[in-house]
């Protein structure tokens, strides 16, 4: 018995039972809750590293699940993108795991404490499970395992997160029922339902309208999913108001893996050139991403809630995501992937570090950042860096995603659009310099209220591991490109 | 050309940097300590910036490549007579500056002391990588490092009014790099397929115009700290800052770093013969001479003496591009030569004025009356640094503008020399002035009667930096070899 | 609050309907594997039975029997029956849930193991079920206030 | 009239989501705008259910005695193992649902939407 042959499915498996044997451990000795479920976490960060050498030294992995042969039953099968969105998303649950500790002391009552482990397990089943199914109706599972969980999760931050929570359920549900009718319609015209079964049938069916049909509903579906600008409502007020360890963790994996089912579908479900040259959808995306960047950015700027600015960062974020992925060449691909990475170190590090200061002073406002250089040095170091990076100052990694982005748009002739991504930055300049010059320089009138210290430890090794990790990874951008994206390039890029 | 391989300019950048590290982590307690390091540095860093001297006159070019990050995105180092020119001035003033700062921060008991010499290294640290960048994508990293690493010390005062000027400092410099230079490289690298400076321009002649000139003037527009106008205004705005920083990074460093980069841009990415071929030079000329003429009518109506220091700056600093326009060698000559004459003469004018503000607190030149008979070794550095700029004969202004008049009729562009002309007319006019009011009125105020110089730390570097400006001119030699050797290295001759 | 009056007729009736839905349940789970059923269905029905206890009677009089804390275990158990079934087939040398192999432990034929392999399944997928449910109805109706007592 | 009676299953299921989709966006109680979410979803069932439909077909429950098997005599199970998933998922959902809107009730005592917006922006 070989444990690494299974391990496709272990990463599924394993955050599943633990999040049920923790709520065991509640009754008979809570103390372990935490440790168990950073260990249980520890362990998917260790088998996602073991999957992506698998994928490296042997190339694509299938998982029979039940042994059932694959147009049949559920195919597991990751190739060199799911390798790289598992790695993400695992290092990342385990990162904000970390930094929950302390954290959630402060929002959530100590006896939920162990049932918020045990959704946010849930949440990364799904996630994990989205990743590796190479099967559409298995997706749709998961996806609403892991959305079920995230209304969960929000739901149990500050009194508007209710609300917030509610909006994100009536907009999730839609959402995932588009999916499901594209499902459906797919299924109708082809019979399967396994992915690489589809790549095979489906090209003989591009002239039918069902295929475009379905294609509509999977867009429409993971578009409201991952917050595409004018589908983006619940998004601000759901990560606002959630505790934060679930900001941080939902806005770095949530919308990246909602970003991965695109590039399925869109490229390994369809061919490219169907989205590119068949029909005129990859333009639409191309222009709705476009505008999705300018108001996000746009709006961002408007924000007094350090939270909900970074929200709507967020939503310019994911339309440079959607924006390299339809440019329809190399480079927009590569820089659109290595964005999903960069983005998630980026973002969830900032939503680490608005925990945090809310975890000192109480407040998210922008306003009350002042002087807070003085307190807590580090993370504001660290806020430094990560704010470098959203703005694309080299060597950040934020500067080589966009790099890739922009030499996209001009290569395949989109400058409106590289445009906008460049006014993106310097909107990003405005908001954070406008930030860094009240921790910095600007000194706090009513000091007694602000006696503090650092961050506790467990608070601060993730944000400072997440600084770092945005400074090291820009360095080696080239290395992840050329071990990993490169081979996830959809045919004919 | 010969290549040898030498890990030399990363060390000549290194030394700053972990001195900077030193400097933090000694802090203010240790005062004598941390002024040690940064002296150690600065010697240190001149030491091994004047080792690779006797290779470069050879003829040979030195080359380290740091890091290969992507295929194209590279830090490479690449050393050859210019970069090695520049590096050589801006360390050396360094050491001079470093005395400077001690008497000067001292003198005036500033706060925050440790963050000032901090961020000083990492500036000089980054002007060196600018200076032996081999590529375009190099030099862009380093170039926002010196615009992030000198905000602090523009706003090192804290006032609302520092705050404001800073922050109008960062709008010009980021949004500019950002958005002009960033584009100018993307477009650079879709053109051409590569980033490197190499002789005789990189940019080939078969591709569109219109393309190459949107990329030169995106260039132009984008090196925003060579202070061409109408992007001039943070140069003015900057000077706030403490007055060490302004003579050093104000007058040499971080302008000459704009400038220096629009000269790699002139002769190494767009090349002379693709310049002369779109008719660019022309524009830049023309851009250029506006400027000197601009800016010296504005200077003229300045009353604060750092002000008017400062639109002198932005005047000189565009003949030296004026002289790259030109596309001449003689121009050439004379553009480099004023890198140097202009900063010992500036250097000089700066700390002139920073040695009346630490002895008198005066700002104003309205209050300078009888200044001279107080300070008078000062204000004699102070008058010699002034003719050195007007371009009168024992000094080295006057070697530039020679060159600069030869270059101007050797490539037919009589206009250059009527400019030349009004510009030392001006010049004088604003500068005399002020000789004027220091040596002949008599002060307002009598409590001072007998002499007052500045402290020692202050005055000798000012001293020193007046004499220099006078050896430069009576033995030019070194660096007119030098300067051929550019000469030729650029013109290929 | 749930509690307004004791009926008779009512309570009687559920005292003799209640084993019977329950044993329905049973048989609904125990053929999910060969014919129309199976867990899902079969736990809604057991979780139905239940919840016409907490009707008929009140909800303390059922907490009684069947407390808050057994059916939290309860609904956690089910799914980790699942689970580790599907783990077991891991360590056991086979494909997650891949039941054939369990004939090394189960000395039958690898199809009929296949069947209870399933069987498994289904009555793990039924105990969550039921408890998900019941635990869904009384959150519902005591305003999620019966975990701290106060009903 | 063939399109409208022919497949008169697919107008049934899309007259069924626009009128969950109406409640979902329009009404402004929100336990109306789960009862549209419900019939949204049963909406998309109804689809899938329907499109395994075969005429003059049975359940797919294979008896042994027959050697032959014709798949046209057999309805598609697929569609509706899907459903059954489908409707787990449902369940769930609602259940979510329910429970944040009896957290909404707890804290605003109402469960109009326009309300709690009022109530939320008086708080401000």
């Amino acid at each position: 018995m070989n444990l690494s042959e299974h391990s496709s499915i272990l990463i599924v498996v394993i955050p599943l039972i633990a999040s049920f044997v923790n709520i065991f451990l509640n009754f008979l000795q809570r103390k372990l809750c935490y440790p168990f479920f950073v260990l249980v976490l520890g362990i998917c960060v260790a088998l996602s590293i073991d999957i992506l050498c698998q994928v490296i030294n042997f190339g694509v992995l299938r998982y029979r699940l039940g042994g059932w042969m694959a147009p049949w039953g559920i195919e597991y099968v990751i190739d060199h993108l799911n390798a790289y969105l598992i790695v993400i998303v695992s290092s990342m649950s385990f990162i904000v795991a970390i930094y929950s500790k302390d954290s959630v002391k402060k929002e959530i009552s100590k006896a939920k404490l162990p049932y918020f482990y045990s959704t946010y397990l849930l949440l990364a089943t799904g996630l994990f499970g989205i990743t590796v199914t190479g099967d559409i109706f298995n997706l749709y599972v998961f996806l609403e395992i892991a959305s079920l969980s995230a209304y969960a999760l929000v739901a149990i931050g500050e009194k508007r997160s209710v609300l917030a929570s509610f909006h994100y359920i009536i907009m999730g549900t839609i959402g995932a029922c588009f999916y499901l009718l594209g499902v459906g319609y797919i299924y109708i015209i082809t019979g399967s339902l396994n992915i690489s079964d589809l790549t095979r049938l489906l090209p003989s069916l591009y002239e039918s309208k069902v295929t475009l049909t379905a294609l509509a509903f999977f867009i429409v579906g993971i578009g409201i999913k991952i917050a595409l600008f004018p589908l983006h409502r619940w998004l601000p007020d759901s990560y606002t108001f959630a505790p934060s360890a679930v900001s941080a963790f939902a806005s770095a994996t949530v919308t990246k893996v909602g970003i991965y089912v695109l590039i399925r579908i869109s490229f390994t479900l369809f061919e490219p050139k169907f989205l590119i040259e068949m029909t005129p959808l990859s333009n639409i995306l191309i222009w709705w991403s476009t505008i999705a960047i300018f108001f996000g950015s746009l709006i961002a700027i408007g924000q007094k809630d350090f939270k909900r600015t970074l929200s709507y960062i967020l939503i310019a974020e994911i339309g440079y995501m959607v924006f390299g992925i339809n440019i329809g060449n190399k480079e927009g691909f590569i820089g659109a992937v290595l964005h999903i990475l960069n983005d998630s170190l980026m973002i969830g590090c900032l939503f680490m570090i608005a925990g945090g200061v809310f975890y000192r002073i109480g407040s998210r406002n922008i306003e009350d950042f002042n002087g807070l250089n003085r307190n807590m040095p580090i993370t504001m170091a660290a806020f430094t860096i990560a704010a470098l990076s959203m703005i694309g100052i080299p060597p950040t990694a934020g500067f080589f995603s966009k790099w890739y982005l922009i030499v996209g748009a001009v290569k395949a002739g989109y400058l409106v659009s590289a445009v906008i991504l460049i006014f993106s930055s310097l909107v990003n300049a405005l908001i954070f310099f406008r930030i860094l010059e009240k921790i910095y320089f600007t000194k706090n009138e009513n000091t007694p209220m602000y006696n503090f210290r650092e961050l506790p430890i467990s608070m601060m090794i993730p944000i400072v591991i997440t600084a770092l990790a945005i400074l090291i990874i820009g360095l080696y951008s080239g290395e992840i490109i050329s071990s990993v994206i490169k081979f996830s390039l959809p045919k004919g890029f | 050309m010969e290549t040898s391989i030498s890990i030399k300019p990363v060390l000549a950048i290194a030394v700053s940097a972990v001195s900077a590290f030193l400097i933090a982590i000694t802090g203010e307690k240790l005062r004598n300590l941390r002024e040690t390091w940064s002296i150690l540095a600065s010697i240190f860093k001149f030491l091994i910036v004047v080792s690779m001297l006797p290779d470069i006159l050879c003829g040979k070019v030195i080359e380290y490549c740091l890091f290969r990050i992507t295929s194209e995105l590279i830090l490479h180092f690449r050393i050859d007579a210019l970069g090695l020119f520049f590096a050589m001035t801006a360390s050396f003033l360094w050491i001079i500056t470093s005395f400077y700062s001690i008497g000067y921060m001292r003198g005036l008991n500033e706060h925050k002391q440790t963050r000032y010499f901090v961020y000083f290294a990492i500036t000089l640290s980054a002007t060196m990588g600018v200076a032996f960048s081999a590529n375009i994508f190099t030099a862009f990293v380093f170039y926002e490092i010196i615009t992030i690493a000198t905000y602090p010390l523009v706003a090192h005062k804290e006032t609302e009014e520092a705050k404001k000027n800073a922050r109008k400092y960062l709008a010009y410099l980021l949004s500019t790099s950002v958005a002009f230079q960033l584009t100018a490289i993307v477009l650079t690298y879709c053109l051409s397929g590569n980033l490197y400076f190499s002789k005789g321009g990189n940019l080939s002649n078969d591709i569109s115009s219109s393309l190459l000139t949107i990329t030169f003037l995106l260039y132009i527009a984008g090196i925003t700290k060579a202070a061409i106008m109408p992007l001039h205004s943070w140069l003015p705005a900057a000077m706030v800052a403490p007055t060490p920083v302004s003579a050093l990074l104000h007058a040499v460093a971080v302008v000459k770093t704009g400038v220096f980069m629009i000269l790699r841009v002139v002769f190494y990415i767009f090349g002379v013969d693709l310049l002369k071929s779109l008719n660019l030079e022309t524009v830049l000329a023309v851009v250029a001479s506006f400027t000197i003429v601009a800016a010296s009518v504005i200077a003229l109506r300045q009353d604060n003496l750092k002000l008017r220091l400062a639109y002198s700056t932005v005047s000189q600093l565009s003949y030296i591009v004026l002289g790259a326009a030109l596309l001449s060698p003689s121009a050439l000559k004379g553009s480099i030569f004023h890198i140097i004459a202009h900063a010992f003469g500036k250097i000089t004018l700066f700390f002139a004025a920073g040695a009346i503000y630490v002895t008198t607190y005066k700002t104003k030149i309205s209050e300078l009356d009888g200044i001279g008979k107080r300070m008078p070794l000062i204000m004699a550095s102070f008058t010699i640094g002034a003719l050195s700029m007007i371009g009168v004969p024992p000094f080295a202004g006057f070697i530039s503008k020679w060159y600069l008049s030869v270059g101007a009729i050797e490539s037919d562009k009589i206009f250059v020399l009527a400019i030349l002309a009004i510009s030392t007319i001006l010049n004088a006019c604003y500068f005399m002035p002020i000789v004027y009011v220091a040596f002949m009125k008599k002060s307002k105020d009598s409590k001072y009667n007998g002499i007052n110089e500045a402290p020692i730390f202050v005055l000798i570097p000012t001293v020193l930096t007046a004499v220099l400006t006078l050896v430069v001119f009576l033995c030019p030699h070194p660096f007119i070899k030098l300067i051929i050797l550019i000469v030729n290295q650029t013109f290929g001759g | 609050m749930i509690r307004l009056y004791d009926d008779l007729i009512i309570q009687t009736v559920c005292r003799i309907m209640i084993p019977l839905i329950q044993l329905f349940a049973f048989y609904v789970i125990a053929h999910g594997h060969y014919s129309p059923g199976g867990g899902f269905q079969g736990g809604c029905i057991l979780g139905a039975s239940f919840i016409l206890m907490v009707i008929a009677y009140d909800i303390n009089w059922m907490k009684r029997r069947f407390s808050e804390k057994k059916n939290t275990l309860l609904m956690a158990f089910g799914v980790l029956i699942y689970a580790l079934v599907g783990v077991l087939c891991i360590l056991l040398g086979a494909e997650y849930l891949n039941y054939g192999i369990l004939n090394k432990i189960i000395p039958t034929d690898s199809v009929k193991v296949r069947a209870l392999g399933t069987l498994i399944i289904e009555i793990g997928v039924g105990i969550t079920v039921m408890a998900v449910m019941v635990s869904i109805f009384l959150n519902l109706t005591t305003f999620g206030k019966h975990e701290k007592g106060e009903v | 009239m063939e399109t409208v009676i022919g497949k008169y299953n697919y107008w049934i299921y899309i007259a069924l989501m626009m009128i969950g989709f109406y409640a979902m966006i329009a009404k402004r109680n929100l336990v109306k705008k789960i009862v549209g979410m419900n019939i949204f979803q049963t909406a998309i069932i109804l689809f899938f259910i329907s499109t395994a439909y075969k005429k003059d077909a049975t359940i797919p429950i294979l008896i042994k005695s027959q050697e032959v098997i014709d798949p046209a005599k057999y309805i598609n199970p697929l569609p509706h193992v899907l459903m059954l998933t489908a409707i787990v998922v449902m369940v769930s959902t609602f259940g979510v649902a329910l429970a944040v809107i009896m957290m909404l009730y707890k804290q605003y005592k109402t469960l109009d939407e326009d309300e709690i917006i009022e109530i939320l922006r008086k708080k401000k």
